[in-house]
């Protein structure tokens, strides 16, 4: 039982943060604050999970991990900014249309 | 054949040529599109190339950078990776070949990198044999998919690109939450690994419950098919093509993957819940899909109805890992060929109209038969009628829920039929009919018109394929051999 | 005791960050506390000895995302105060903050429901864990010597799973593609810049050249390496567009392209060449495994920055003459 | 503990104090001038006396002058920041605090 389990169960809390605001929220911009910060949630498990024995030295593959899901994110998150002013600027709106406006 | 030609790694060259491909048409934009058809046509040559390794040597492994699992990355291929990378090459090649004459010089330019790297990690996540990298293949795939689907960029497509983004993005957190977990819990993110260190406790449950439902919202299962119909309904025709055929199924496939060699042991009460989930997608699918109006909802609602089909495998054939894959596997290569064909049939005649409308197709019997051929044979094969390999993968279905006495799954399945006859007759009913309106017709490339047919006529001709098709893979599994011949030749 | 208290108060503060930039009103606000919560992300890593990754975090999850958060964010105001009239007029601000469509609300619902349960749920697979497992760092640490460098974590994202790292150059071409494939490059505004902003720039852009070579060049053997290199010089890229600069127009065809594609084109190319004469993908030879991977994560850094660079100028620039080409089509 | 460490404890008590008063200014000034100014002086000189007490202990020149030069550059661009919010922030019309 290190300390490190706090940083993990802070990781699932943010995940689960993260999930609620992405659901009850209806601008995008929020919806993809909600996924970045889910994002982190996740990364904070992988990574602080690999410390709860305590050793000094870490394990690596998680944090490499981390970088890799990091990377991902940031260019998920700019292809989402670009579709949401794509879409702000057709049709006026920052919330997902209804589905079955024609 | 020569050794030299078996000297190549094939199952590496599937993935690498695609990718040399993307790149090709990003540096010179102009050569887009003879670049990707010569790449797409050598992917669907490699891939006979690694079938044929795969059966003359059995299961392919290869060990990325040499270090092999549990440190490197593996890639590996058994049956049913090569019954999944055969529908993506074929599938593939049939709607490249649509596409070529579907758009414009601008758009093609826009389409084909895209399309190419989307290739490739489709063929790198069959080809994967851990649960870290298919993440890294999985967001690929998202990420092309959602820039494909927002290509046209009208509202609708813009809003059902978002919603796809964010609900892709959703479930791929979710299973990388999951990864994390199984890493954690057994030191290995490698798929054999997994299979040889995972014992069921409270870790490896809440690693499958997130894995599942973040998988089971990118394959769409109902109720987390919401953000599906707007997607697929609003892309462009060989987009909506691709995504219904093969995009959904690469979850579906990890899934399955998660299931014949980790989960399946223990999580029998999972298994129905995703059994019953399934029952209900095909029955709210196959309604929704009645209701519509607009010719590619119809066939977009079709998707979510026919998704449900697959997950009736989970609690029907968890006794038996060969037949699981088996049926899994024929019933998802079925669908892609029958619903890409669908889809590009549907393109056909909304480029003839001029619009999407179901009730004013307008004769097209007579001045599209090719397409409306295309339309019904692939409706034949949604519909589960027999020769197709529709009604094999389906028939098998049903006879393991008689034998297991499962006859409310049955019943769906019978009704689901019917419904899916229902939507069908509807289009081309109205095909054959005058609308109150007649209006002009524009000419459809023949090109387009025999992409639909030959995909139709996979999807037929699969069905006599099928004994191949199951031969192929239960060699490679662990358990009984006879189990899916035996059911089959039932 | 002391390191208790300590790391409760983060994590606490990082939940309640968290929660604050989530649902303030002020979406501005929101995308500032966001960017604060980058900022401690990276002092947490730093908490649990992964200096890589807090870098990484630093430079992109803070650092990049929240600059294209805020340029997005301020390209909705200024649609808002084109279109006065009419429904956009609340594009950026969340006054109403609206019901989720009926569509979706049964599955809203459903989740809210679910929502505690998960959380208990991961929590309680995070606390029942085996505090045994010491993962692959074993493995990794059997291995170093023959990887060519000395960094594990630049070991493992180079070398022993190098292939992931080639997916991942795709994945940030891939976003520069889907945004151009949603309404190609259009030129930036002409707007004057501050003097002071203009010399900053001018005096830091050989910093940034020099921290992002340095990061590169110690990468080898210390935190750092091509992903914090790669976003160090974005860095400095996003800057100079802030600063007014802009590329000119040929230096927007094929040479961008070009470094747009190094990174991904060179693990292709390396991939064929180890294929072809190790019968391995992407194995090198380990006299040379140091050489190739300096070779590698210098064209990806160029790569990255120039990615990282291009996705922020789509997102800042304006996207009015699009939206009218748009409309005719 | 040597000379040294006492040395250095009390420049981190000392710098702790300065980012302590530059938080306490940034919450409580009046207007966005002020609390600039609370933030940049008081940070600025706080995280130079934690520079210098990390200096201290630093175990070669070299780690020492990395040290320094982060705090120049982040004197500069704080420098640069303020100016350019307090710019913006007199564009807008923002009326400066009179008492």
């Amino acid at each position: 039982m290190t300390n490190a389990f706090l940083y993990a169960l802070a990781g699932g809390g943010l995940f689960t943060l993260g999930l609620h605001a992405l659901v009850v929220h209806a601008h995008l911009l929020r919806k993809i604050l909600a996924v970045n910060i889910m994002g982190s949630g996740v990364f904070l498990v992988l990574v602080a999970l690999a410390r709860r024995s305590g050793e000094t030295a870490s394990d690596p593959v998680p944090h490499a991990m981390v970088i890799t899901g990091i990377v991902v994110t940031v260019s998920a998150t700019a292809l989402a900014l670009a579709l949401m002013l794509k879409l702000a600027g057709k049709s006026g709106h920052t919330v997902l249309p209804d589905k079955h406006s024609d | 054949m020569p050794t030299s030609l078996m000297a190549i790694d094939w199952g590496v060259i599937v993935i690498l040529l695609p990718l040399s491909g993307g790149i090709v048409c990003v540096l010179w934009p102009a050569m887009s599109k003879p670049a990707g058809l010569i790449t797409v046509i050598g992917v669907a040559l490699a891939v006979a190339g690694l079938g044929w390794r795969i059966m003359e040597n059995g299961a392919y492994r290869h060990a990325v950078g040499g270090w092999g699992a549990p440190l490197g990355i593996d890639l590996f291929a058994d049956g049913l990776s090569l019954v999944m990378l055969v529908m993506t090459a074929l599938v593939g090649l049939g709607i490249s070949f649509y596409a070529k004459r579907y758009f414009s010089p601008r758009d093609a330019i826009r389409f084909w990198p895209i399309w190419l790297f989307l290739l490739a990690a489709l063929n790198a996540l069959f080809l994967s044999a851990d649960i870290f990298n298919l993440y890294v293949t999985l967001e690929i795939i998202g990420l092309a998919a959602v820039a494909l689907t927002a290509l046209t960029g009208r509202i609708d497509a813009l809003g059902g690109a978002m919603r796809y983004l964010l609900a892709t993005l959703l479930g791929s957190l979710a299973y990388l939450l999951g990864v994390a977990l199984l890493y954690h819990d057994a030191g290995s993110v490698d798929i054999a690994t997994l299979a040889q260190r995972i014992e069921p406790n409270a870790t490896v449950w809440a690693a499958l419950g997130l894995m599942s439902t973040g998988l089971a919202l990118k394959t769409a299962l109902f109720p987390l098919s919401f953000w599906l119909p707007s997607a697929h309904a609003s892309a462009p025709v060989p987009v909506s093509a691709l995504l219904s055929a093969l995009v959904v199924k690469t979850s579906f496939y990890i899934l399955l993957r998660l299931w014949l060699e980790i989960f399946g042991a223990f999580a029998e009460g999972f298994s129905m819940l995703l059994g019953l989930l399934g029952a209900a997608a095909i029955l709210w699918g196959s309604l929704q899909a009645l209701r519509q109006t607009r010719i590619k909802l119809l066939v977009a609602y079709s998707t979510v109805a026919q998704i449900g089909y697959l997950f009736l495998i989970y609690p029907l054939a968890s006794a038996n890992n060969a037949m699981t894959a088996g049926i899994a596997a024929y019933l998802a290569f079925s669908h892609a060929l029958a619903k890409s064909a669908m889809f590009l049939a549907a393109g056909n005649l909304m480029r003839f109209g001029g619009h999407d409308r179901i009730a004013d197709l307008d004769r097209a019997v007579q001045r599209l038969p090719l397409t409306v051929a295309a339309f019904a044979l692939a409706g034949v094969s949604i519909m589960g009628l027999p020769p197709s390999s529709g009604f094999v993968g389906k028939w098998l279905l049903l006879d393991a829920a008689i034998s297991q006495g499962r006859w409310d799954l049955a019943a769906v399945m019978i009704i689901g039929g019917l419904l899916a006859a229902g939507y069908v007759f509807k289009v081309l009913g109205y095909a054959f009919t005058q609308a109150e309106a007649p209006h002009d017709a524009q000419a459809v490339p023949a090109g387009m018109q025999w992409a639909a047919l030959l995909l139709a006529i996979g999807a037929i001709l699969l069905g006599f394929m099928a004994p191949q098709i199951f031969a192929l893979i239960h060699p490679d599994l662990t358990a009984s051999a006879d189990g899916a011949g035996t059911v089959w030749t039932a | 005791m002391l390191e208790w208290i300590f790391d409760t108060v983060l994590g606490l503060s990082l939940l309640w960050l968290a929660w604050r930039a989530l649902n303030s009103p002020d979406l501005f606000k929101a995308i500032v506390l966001f960017i604060s919560f980058g900022l401690l992300m990276a002092l947490i890593w730093v908490r649990l000895n992964a200096p890589d990754v807090a870098l990484a975090e630093a430079a992109i999850g803070a650092g990049l995302t929240g600059a294209l958060l805020l340029a997005a964010l301020a390209r909705l105001r200024i649609m808002t105060d084109r279109n006065v009239s009419g429904a956009s007029t609340h594009l950026a601000h969340p006054a109403s903050p609206a019901q989720p469509p009926a569509g979706s609300r049964f599955s809203c619902g459903m989740l809210i429901l679910l929502l505690p349960a998960s959380a208990a749920g991961i929590s309680y697979a995070v606390w029942t864990l085996p505090s045994d497992s010491s993962g692959l760092s074993l493995d990794v640490a059997e291995n170093l010597g023959s990887s060519g460098v000395s960094n594990p974590v630049t070991a493992v994202l180079l070398n022993f799973r190098g292939y992931d790292t080639m997916l991942e150059m795709i994945v940030l071409l891939l976003a520069v593609l889907g945004i151009w494939s949603l309404g190609g490059l259009s030129p930036r505004p002409e707007r004057p810049a501050a003097a002071v902003l203009e010399t900053l720039s001018r005096f830091l852009t050989p910093v940034f050249i020099l921290a992002a070579g340095y990061l590169l060049w110690v990468g080898a053997d210390a935190p750092g390496g091509a992903f914090q290199a790669g976003s160090v010089l974005g860095a400095a890229g996003v800057l100079l567009l802030l600063s007014g600069w802009h590329p000119r127009a040929r230096f927007m065809q094929w040479p961008l392209r070009l470094a747009l594609t190094a990174g991904a084109g060179a693990f292709i190319l390396l991939g064929l060449l180890t294929l072809l004469f190790e019968k391995q993908l992407l194995a090198y030879p380990v006299a040379q495994a140091g050489r190739m991977i300096l070779l590698l994560e210098s064209l990806a850094t160029v790569s990255i920055a120039v990615t990282l660079a291009v996705l922020f100028l789509e997102v800042s620039s304006d996207h009015k003459e699009k939206v009218k080409k748009g409309e005719k089509e | 503990m040597t000379a040294i460490d006492y040395v250095t404890a009390c420049l981190f008590i000392l710098g702790g104090i300065f980012f302590f008063a530059g938080t306490a200014g940034l919450l409580r000034f009046p207007d966005v001038y002020t609390r600039l100014h609370a933030l940049t002086k008081a940070d600025n000189v706080g995280l130079g006396l934690i520079v210098a007490g990390l200096a201290l202990q630093a175990e070669s020149w070299l780690a020492a002058g990395k040290l320094l030069l982060i705090w120049l550059l982040v004197l500069f661009a704080g420098a640069c920041v303020a100016h350019l919010i307090a710019r913006r922030a007199l564009r807008k019309g923002i009326r400066i605090w009179m008492e």
